[in-house]
């Protein structure tokens, strides 16, 4: 059966969704959030993010860069409530539109995910299940959260497939092994947009892509984001794509955020030791090539457990380094924790 | 016999290097080894000669001089069943390892050379997979006739392509493997690919495999020999015994419920065994 | 040194690779560039022999590998040495980091590399003083790959490929699985390493930015065909493959 | 799927030939003379001239590959000769006992999936809990437990003791319950087990965390994601499972007196009736491998995936 879709009618949500009043507040404030994994004996074991806290306004882009271990994701799974049993979120807050989500019930927590939060995974052959078609699962999905006949949440669902540019009809009656990676990648896009989240929460969707096309599901999402004023939050460990897009950028290492700001800042400005080592240390595609690429010694497991994280492979380290350094701002919109950003304060600010 | 040598010697490393093992495992181990041991020193331990009839004692209750009783022609239950123990592990071990060494050599050929070889195994393979392994011994004993020897055969023979079907399996995604490669890039020969990368892979998993067998074949081994096509009576055989107390089943129990019992520890032993190695070596799939 | 001439190569009907052409010198490196799909892993299964080919000819040192067999394919072999993607599958987990490193001069015993004369039978010092080139000290000789972090078991997977001092090293995606920190490191180690042993490099990668850093020259393959072969430093030419303007494009930083 | 089928129809044609090969040859190899055992359950005088009028009768007296031939030929009708014992022929035989193993079967699956099926689930969702600690002592028990000791206890209790099930015989369905429970136990215990396995490894796939962003219930989580994956593992092991069925029913239908094809083939060995034994073998191959045909094709309905030949191999 094909069904004629309607284009001219306007993509209207269901819901109304009551935007205007939350205007104020940052969307998703996350305050003091520490994540430690359970040992044999249920006794907190590790602590795998510690104590960090930024927020995320209607319509903005953050980036969290950082690399393996860094927390980067597990911050992310704890946002949707999909951590692994292991692991338990220990303090902290996370608000959305000020309402605490760490206190809602599986129930609550489940009308939430995809309806408000929705979540783009980086192995994009996990995205669907392999012996359900496609559009059926776009049906589910939709039919999880509204009440809605089989036939209207079948147009919509060829609706949204067509504004994430992908043969609507075709990949309606495909099975994920019978589309490309970026395909899948889109109707991931597709499932995540359709209901018109608050933030969507892309956890490296490009990362098993080629480059050509990262570049183009980075733009589309970068393109609706825009069109329908949706939060998201972009983790991933390629600079590049994170500088290029994003308004705003967390860094972690080690379960810390050790810098966060404007974009335009901290790619003109870096302050953190990190940050600039990381910005220097990949290869960048210019006229100059250097001869040597500047280099962060030691590995990205090397976790100091008292003090900064990144105290163990830092050239800049010194004794004061052994005491956490607390978040302070440089400027208007960057903040950084490091204890050498003070010595530096006043080179920064002259230079900014 | 180089290549035997390596086996077992790489198989007494791999389980001596593991640690913590969960205490069900350590049970079945102390269980198995005490059992190995009675079998050892039996005969200096049974009270009565096992195969010595004595009817006008025929099925009297435990007693001092008889353990666990008398059977049907007055010999020793106790004496029957720890003298029997020789007969199926002994015949257990042989089988299994006859079924080791004929199932990896063919499984690692076939899967890593592939071609012809491969072809041939594997269509015998598929014959004798659609024969269950219970079936197919019934068969073998069947037209061979009944006796020990010809259980052994139709065992070995129902058992070794199961090996070859894992270690072939294993091959075939190892050889893919990047690090395959890099030894052939490196310029190793073939044999050393086989004998230094591929065969320590497929221990553990045979290891599994062949522990929890050794419980499979004894319950293979006793049902038989229980319907009267493996040992033949008056062997002491645990099967056999209980094939033999069945008319007086009704009025004298006990007949039956020592030799199940010896059954159901050997094998219970065997199993947990099995089941430690396979959570710890990480064999899921077996 | 190394001649690739209109090389083809299909799995089952589907071309991979179609009249590949292109030479390498000693001492050079070429960066082969492409989507994953694009024949370029599969260029270094032919070079090295792991692979046959359906159409073409590829010699090295004047050989023609696919005319070789058995014990002279293996003698010819030892001039092309490769380091894998994945640092996690490319070692033996059952294997200390000692006798992965010296595996290939354990098989080559009449090779003698400069930098190994005079220890050539003591097989730890051997293994010491390769651990040493890559960065690593003889503290790692008895680990196990899993106790090492990806980055040092990629320093181990080129320990192992330059031992017998190849003429041609073929790095496949060396850095596609390592963190950003990581990746500059092995990058530089490769590049020291190729100064001091003169070695050449077939560096295969989808990252433009790598390829640059890395190459004198960088091939472009687009579905198993070369569609551009340029010098690095004419990377911005006009002159260059639409296809490759695209790859520079979504590359570089705006 | 037509190529699926062709292809295992090919392999079902090649495993009777193996089989027939297999059991011929056994039968030519095996020792004792089927001659004199036909003659002496006559009870007749055995006479050097009834000894060869029977030889040539059955056709012992020519060459091994006509008489392979002439069987073959046989077989392609059902004819799969006569049996020595009874003078019926063996297909006739068989097809009278088949509805007795069928029924036993058929009660053993009953008894296996209700309590694998719950058991696996529950100890699936609960891991490590006290429901999945019994399912694992239970499995335990039900691997180590020899059937036919397990049914002679289950008989001393029941029959016995306690007098409230029939020892033996078969037509009631209290005459089922022994049984079918003493079988299907040992193989519920292993089922439940793979089950818990198979849905473990669903849950921790990433598509069920996917579904789960997307705020799918998670009862449909449980039955329409992750189940019909869970189902691909626990079939494959039904089908080469069937085996042990089959063989363990050999043993229930001795112990329990059901005359059915088990107890036929038992009682054939004794009396050296190799057609009978023959015709078990032959019929019980074709049997497994119509079983595991089935299987790969629920495959293919369960999983698309299949169609491509992706997992086909194995």
């Amino acid at each position: 059966m094909t069904i004629s879709v309607d284009f001219t009618q306007p993509l209207t949500n269901d819901y109304v969704k009551e935007e205007t009043f939350f205007q104020s507040l940052p969307l998703l404030e996350i305050k003091n959030l520490s994540i430690s994994s359970l040992g044999e004996n249920k006794k907190e074991d590790i602590k795998l993010v510690k104590n960090i806290n930024f927020t995320i306004k209607s319509g903005e882009m953050l980036g969290i860069v950082g690399e393996s271990g860094s927390g980067k994701s597990l911050t992310a799974c704890a946002l949707v409530g999909l951590l692994p049993k292991s692991l338990k979120v220990t303090e902290g807050q996370i608000k959305l539109h000020g309402r605490e989500l760490l206190n809602l019930s599986e129930k609550e927590m489940r009308r939430l995910r995809g309806n408000e939060i929705a979540y783009i995974f980086q192995n994009y052959q996990g995205s669907f299940t392999p012996f359900i078609k496609i559009g059926n699962q776009l049906i589910e999905a939709l039919r999880s959260h509204r009440k809605i006949s089989k036939l209207d949440a079948k147009k919509k669902v060829l609706i949204w497939l067509e504004r994430v540019k992908l043969p609507a009809n075709q990949v309606f009656t495909s099975y994920p092994y019978q589309l490309s990676g970026g395909q899948l990648q889109r109707a991931a896009l597709a499932a995540a947009l359709m209901f018109q989240p608050f933030l969507i929460v892309a956890d490296e969707p490009t990362t098993a892509l080629d480059v050509l096309t990262s570049e183009n599901i980075l733009d589309l999402l970068v393109e609706l984001q825009k069109e329908y004023n949706c939060a998201v939050l972009l983790i991933s460990h390629n600079l590049n794509h994170v500088l290029k897009r994003t308004d705003s950028i967390a860094v972690m290492y080690g379960g810390q955020i050790v810098e966060r700001g404007l974009t335009n800042e901290i790619r003109k400005n870096p302050i953190h030791p990190y940050t600039k080592l990381l910005l220097q240390a990949r290869p960048v595609l210019s006229r100059v090539v250097p001869e040597k690429l500047v280099v962060i010694p030691g590995e990205p497991g090397l976790v100091a457990e008292q003090g900064c994280a990144f105290a163990l492979r830092c050239p800049k380290s010194f004794k004061k380094c052994s005491i956490l350094p607390k978040m302070q701002s440089v400027g208007d919109s960057q903040w950084v924790a490091c204890h050498a950003a003070d010595l530096e304060a006043d080179y920064t600010n002259a230079s900014s | 016999m180089r290549f035997v040598y390596a086996f077992f010697i790489k198989t007494y490393l791999t389980v001596m290097k593991m640690k913590n093992w969960p205490p069900t495992a350590l049970l079945g181990l102390i269980l198995l080894i005490t059992i190995v041991l009675i079998t050892a020193i039996g005969p200096l331990l049974i009270p009565n000669d096992p195969y010595m009839a004595n009817m006008a004692e025929r099925l009297s209750s435990p007693s001092l001089t008889y353990p666990f009783g008398t059977d049907h022609m007055g010999r020793c239950i106790f004496s029957r069943i720890v003298i029997g123990s020789q007969a199926t592990l002994g015949i257990t071990v042989l089988v299994i390892t006859t079924v080791i060494l004929i199932g990896i050599p063919i499984g690692l050929v076939s899967g890593y050379i592939g071609g012809r070889v491969d072809s041939i195994v594997m269509r015998l393979a598929d014959g004798l997979i659609a024969l269950p392994e219970f079936i197919l011994a019934i068969a073998i004993a069947g037209f061979l006739g009944p006796s020990l020897t010809n259980l052994m055969i139709s065992v070995v023979l129902v058992k070794w392509i199961s090996y070859t079907r894992v270690v072939r399996g294993i091959v075939l995604s190892e050889r893919e493997k990047e690090y395959v490669l890099a030894a052939r890039v490196g310029g190793c020969t073939t044999w050393r690919i086989i004998t230094r990368h591929l065969l320590p892979q497929i221990i553990s998993p045979v290891l599994v495999l062949a522990t929890l067998d050794v419980g499979k074949i004894i319950l293979i081994i006793s049902s038989l020999s229980y319907l009267g096509l493996g040992a033949q009576p008056p062997a002491p055989e645990w099967g056999a015994m209980l094939s033999d107390g069945r008319p007086y089943f009704q009025t004298f129990p006990e007949l039956m419920i020592y030799p199940g019992m010896a059954i159901f520890i050997v094998v219970l032993s065997c199993n947990l065994i099995g089941e430690g190695l396979r959570d710890k070596l990480g064999e899921k799939s077996i | 040194m190394l001649q690739v001439e209109k090389v083809s190569k299909s799995y089952r009907s589907t071309s991979v690779l179609t009249e590949v052409t292109f030479q390498m010198e000693q001492g050079e490196s070429l960066g082969l560039i492409g989507e994953s799909g694009s024949g370029k892993s599969t260029m270094a299964k032919l070079i090295v022999g792991l692979e046959h080919l359906d159409g073409g000819q590829i010699t090295l040192n004047g050989l023609d590998f696919q005319q070789l067999r058995g014990a002279e394919l293996r003698k010819a072999r030892r001039h092309v040495q490769v380091v894998f993607q994945d640092p996690w599958a490319s070692l033996n987990p059952k294997l200390p980091v000692w006798k992965s490193i010296i595996e290939p001069l354990e098989n080559y015993p009449d090779v003698v590399p400069s930098f190994l004369k005079g220890v050539r039978n003591d097989k730890r010092k051997m293994a010491e003083i390769l651990l040493e080139k890559v960065g690593l000290d003889r503290d790692f000789l008895e680990r196990y790959p899993h106790q090492l972090s990806g980055g040092q078991r990629q320093r181990v997977g080129i320990a192992r490929g330059i031992g017998l001092q190849p003429n041609l090293l073929i790095c496949d995606e060396p850095t596609s699985s390592l963190d950003v920190s990581i990746q500059a490191q092995i990058l530089n180690l490769l590049k020291e390493l190729k100064k001091e042993f003169n070695m050449s490099y077939l560096f295969i990668s989808h990252d433009m930015a790598s390829v640059q850093y890395m190459c004198d020259r960088i091939a472009v393959f687009k579905q198993g065909v070369l569609v551009d072969l340029f010098l690095s430093k004419d990377l911005f030419s006009d002159t260059r493959h639409p296809y490759t303007k695209m790859l520079v494009q979504a590359t570089v930083e705006r | 799927m037509l190529s699926l089928v062709r292809k295992r129809l090919l392999q079902l044609v090649i495993v009777v030939f193996i089989l027939s090969i297999f059991t011929f040859g056994l039968m030519k190899l095996a020792p004792g003379d089927p001659v004199m055992s036909i003659l002496n359950a006559d009870e007749m005088m055995v006479t050097e001239a009834n000894q060869a009028n029977l030889r040539s009768d059955l056709g012992f007296d020519q060459p091994v590959y006509v008489q392979y031939g002439k069987w073959m030929h046989g077989l392609l009708k059902l004819d799969l000769g006569t049996s020595y014992m009874s003078g019926k022929p063996v297909w006739n035989e068989m097809m009278e006992r088949l509805p007795i193993t069928l029924q036993l079967t058929t009660g053993v699956l009953l008894v296996m999936f209700s309590i694998s099926l719950p058991l696996g689930i529950i100890s699936a969702r609960y891991p490590r809990k006290w429901p999945d600690q019994i399912s694992r002592i239970l499995a335990l028990i039900g691997a180590s437990i020899p059937s036919f000791w397990l049914g002679l206890m289950l008989i001393y209790l029941f029959a016995l003791k306690l007098q409230i099930l029939p020892s033996n015989g078969m037509g009631s369905f209290a005459q089922m319950i022994l049984p079918t429970f003493t079988l299907g136990f040992s193989l519920a215990a292993v089922y439940s087990r793979l089950i818990r396995a198979g849905l473990i490894e669903c849950f921790s796939k990433d598509y069920i965390q996917a579904g789960r962003a997307r705020g799918v219930k998670e009862w449909r989580i449980l039955w329409v994601h992750a189940f019909r994956a869970a189902l691909l593992p626990v079939i494959t092991v039904f089908g080469l499972s069937m085996g042990s069925l089959l063989g363990g029913a050999v043993v229930i239908e001795i112990l329990f007196s059901w005359p059915g094809l088990g107890s036929m083939a038992v009682d054939a060995i004794f009396n050296r009736d190799y057609p009978v034994i023959q015709g078990y073998v032959l019929l019980t191959g074709v049997f497994v491998v119509v079983v595991n045909l089935l299987v790969d094709l629920s495959y293919y309905l369960i999983d698309p995936r299949i169609k491509q030949g992706k997992e086909g191999s194995n």
